[in-house]
């Protein structure tokens, strides 16, 4: 059986964290992220088979190599500096980088929108040295010029004790890198259907335009490969929804 | 000590009274003791600050829909897969709760220093965050190691009640806890601690090498009850699965006041045990 | 991440460099790496510095004797029932040693706040003590939540090293601690962990559900080898018991430098193990 | 079979703790201390008679009722105020119960006389409401006027927190009481066999003496009874030499 070579948006944006996560040795993935979960997982098996072992530690999985409970364990060891990357996401994302998960609207607590909370955000976002934003809903809704509730900021003064932070954006337009000196994103990549144009309509906030966009590289036939093969299977135990329906594919026995 | 057996999960509710500060355990289930939790929207308990270590799910949102709750202090309070916490989020938009946003490792660390017996812990992060901005029970203190050097002081959180659910408590009211080892830390910072368990273990778990190493000694337990099924809606692993039609049945009903009140006529008001004559 | 195992206790304590801050569990023995010490005194290691996590008995007296050490910061170095520690107490006193004098609860917030990556964390207790007079890396800080409260404030302990043994760890180098949970600690807090075993356990640890909730992952473990009797002449629970004339010999020989010098070329020095050619 | 109603050294002091004991919810007992334990254990068996259920912890035991590893718990137990009462002893103690763990001598840390060290007495001392002093050579030596190091201090400045400290002190020879506001020990009574001027020639310290001072009371036949069959064969576990070498006991199978 030959594998069709047509990507999906999920195995685009699979690929794209993939290549932000080059040399990081422990990955771990929060609630709720099976694109980013993935995109931790295919980095792995690229790692090994150039004979790197990298760590990828998944809140909610149930195999025990990646399998971590989100409990103390996980912040001690971002503490520790045991963890390279993470993934955050945020119902308002700003230009600095700011994000919030708390709600929309003035008068906080008592917003017209209430979200979940912050999570542990307001603590990863500082310890983890490579944390890369994750979000679908590209709109000027969700890329705001300021955050409504700062959840985690995404620079802080010099004299904040601060090894980790922002390092790029991917969402279903395209791909951000964050420059920290700058305090601003840049726009690194268009995603294959979109334009600088859509992006620039649908982005609240302001950041860094190279002359030069190029597209974001598709998945190449052997990267699509892996995914549809070793990768669906693994992400199938904490995301069966999510596999099923990108793949069609049951957690491994 | 005294016996801490209770006959059945309602008995265990009326060991929590009005207004007490009472923490559980993240949002997954498995150890939310939600037979309890519903004991206690019998009892129509009232004023609760509820502190979720660090997040919580259905327990919350039910108990802030039942009117039980005055505080919550979380890092989080979802349905997961689910969806949004319904009765949660309309209580904060109307502001007929009081919510104090954390952040989960502020929550442990905050259990943490009530678990040591010492008034704060420090921790890195949250400086800029909102969180610490309408916190006023934070401090921003010098690192007295380093030079200008901000770190966040957080006070000990010691709650009244620790309340979670078990797969199994012994005879002598030792509980394990498994991988769930934040159990401990909850038990160990609270003042009283309240436990369901699915089946009693026939032993002394602290006699048991391999159990003893993931039990809470019944030092921590003051009070326990047989809860079979005690985690219901939600899972508990090596038992019963999630009932996701009775999750669907809440996020359908709970999007309104009104459904919420039908939800608990029919699930949870309903279902009083029949009461021994006393 | 390279492959963790070594093939002998001598491969292992090459991985200790001169020193190298080392952290070790009690003074009762079982997790005392003991063929790895022995390995580390043929090696000639030196200047290290051991915090006894919160003792300790034979294992760091036997390398003071040796001179393999600058360093002691200790709560108790003893040698239980047999006695006081003949060397520790020689070294102390001829000033051949830097003691640090600490406390047993202050050893181990120490080393969580090392495993928490916070520079400090407070404790209660200690002032007034002598042992806070002589430590100028302590500070008495004002409890930021009340008025005139002061508090201790212990510096973070990061060891470069925690070396233990223990009962087994499985092919992934995954790490069975059982109760000994304040391994765990002490694996977070360094920066490289090094662990002897008695046996291997023929599967992954972390898939079982009752040994997972007491194994430290491999993650933290970055060198094991196999050392079958590898905590004698302590005695390891279900395997061996305290080696009773060991123990007298160490105490009669060791009552003076040159007794010790034989003793440590009978038992430590000859025991070299074969070479296999490379 | 009957049993002696003579009574040992031990036993006295066992039974001289134990009445020291009352009330106690929680008594942990720390690592070489036989008699305390012993004493604890009599406690325990005492209150059991009248309904009251006693927690006993032994560092060291295994019997799963006493056990505990003197790890992060004890400690954090004490910390939580769930322990009432615990033993400490001192190579040297002063008349303010200032106890020295350290050794002897000017000139620390190259004191003349090093001991094994401080252990967790920095803390306990402060925390734990009800601290018994356990001495058994009674001497000018170890009674001192002034400890040459202050492992734990008797007392603390009104504004340090300290829920708990020294409460009494037994030795080979007497019991002392600790008036902690008048921090002064005061002779409580003396043992059969010793009179007030031995106590006070082997006393390096001042302490305040009552006109009358009573005989500590010898241990009642029903007392020797509970100590020799229920008492001896549970310490035994912790302590085999002990259990043998007064009572010619082994550890329950």
């Amino acid at each position: 059986m030959t594998l069709s070579t047509d990507w999906t948006l999920e195995e685009l944006l699979i690929t794209t964290i993939t290549n932000l996560l080059a040399g990081c040795g422990h990955i771990a993935v929060g609630v709720s992220s099976p694109i980013p979960g993935s995109a931790a997982l295919l980095r792995r098996h690229r790692d090994l088979s150039v004979g790197k072992r990298t760590r990828v530690s998944i809140i909610g999985g149930a195999l025990p190599d990646f399998r971590t409970d989100g409990g103390v364990d996980l912040f001690d060891q971002a503490g520790q500096g045991r963890i390279d990357a993470f993934f955050l996401s945020g119902g308002q994302i700003d230009g600095k980088a700011n994000i919030n998960l708390v709600g929309v609207g003035n008068g906080y607590p008592r917003q017209k929108v209430r979200w979940s909370g912050s999570f542990g955000s307001a603590y990863l976002y500082f310890m983890v040295p490579k944390v890369v934003l994750f979000r679908l809903e590209h709109s000027p809704r969700t890329m705001v010029e300021a955050v409504d509730f700062i959840s985690a900021p995404g620079v802080s003064p010099a004299n904040v004790h601060r090894p980790g932070g922002p390092y790029a954006l991917v969402t279903d337009l395209c791909l951000f890198h964050f420059a920290r000196d700058r305090e601003r994103f840049s726009l690194k990549s268009v995603h294959p259907g979109h334009s600088v144009e859509e992006v620039r309509d649908s982005t609240g906030f302001d950041f860094d335009l190279p002359d030069q966009v190029p597209l974001t590289p598709a998945p190449s036939p052997d990267t699509l490969t892996i995914l549809r093969k070793t990768v669906a299977p693994d992400i199938a135990d904490p995301y069966p929804k999510f596999a099923r329906r990108v793949w069609g594919v049951s957690a491994a026995a | 000590m005294k016996d801490p057996f209770l006959p059945n999960v309602d008995q265990l509710a009326a060991e929590v009274p009005d207004g007490a500060k009472i923490v559980v355990f993240k949002a997954e289930g498995g150890t939310a003791a939600m037979a309890a939790t519903r004991a206690l929207i019998r009892r129509a308990v009232k004023g609760l600050h509820v502190v979720t270590a660090p997040t919580s799910g259905l327990q919350t949102d039910i108990l802030v829909g039942a009117g039980c709750v005055a505080t919550v202090e979380t890092s989080g309070v979802t349905m997961g897969e689910y969806g949004q916490a319904p009765c949660f989020n309309r209580a904060v938009r109307a502001g007929t709760i009081r919510v104090i946003d954390s952040t989960c490792p502020a929550v442990y660390a905050g259990l943490q220093a009530g678990e040591k017996g010492i008034p704060f812990m420090p921790l890195r992060g949250l400086i800029g965050s909102d969180i610490v901005k309408y916190r006023d029970d934070y401090r921003i203190i010098d690192n007295p190691f380093a030079e200008d050097d901000p770190i966040v002081a957080l006070p000990a959180i010691v709650p009244d009640i620790a309340l979670f659910h078990v797969s199994m408590a012994d005879r002598l009211g030792n509980v394990y806890v498994g991988r769930n080892r934040e159990l401990l830390i909850m038990a160990h910072a609270a003042r009283k601690t309240l436990v369901t368990y699915e089946r009693l273990y026939d032993g002394n778990l602290l006699a048991n090498d391999e159990l003893a190493a993931a039990t809470l000694s019944d030092m921590y337990v003051d009070g326990l009850a047989a809860a079979p099924q005690g985690a219901r809606p939600y899972g508990v692993l090596g038992f019963y699965d999630d009932d996701v039609d009775q999750f669907a049945a809440y996020m359908t009903m709970a999007r309104t006041e009104e459904g919420l009140r039908a939800y608990l006529d029919r699930f949870v008001n309903e279902a009083v045990p029949a009461v021994a004559a006393e």
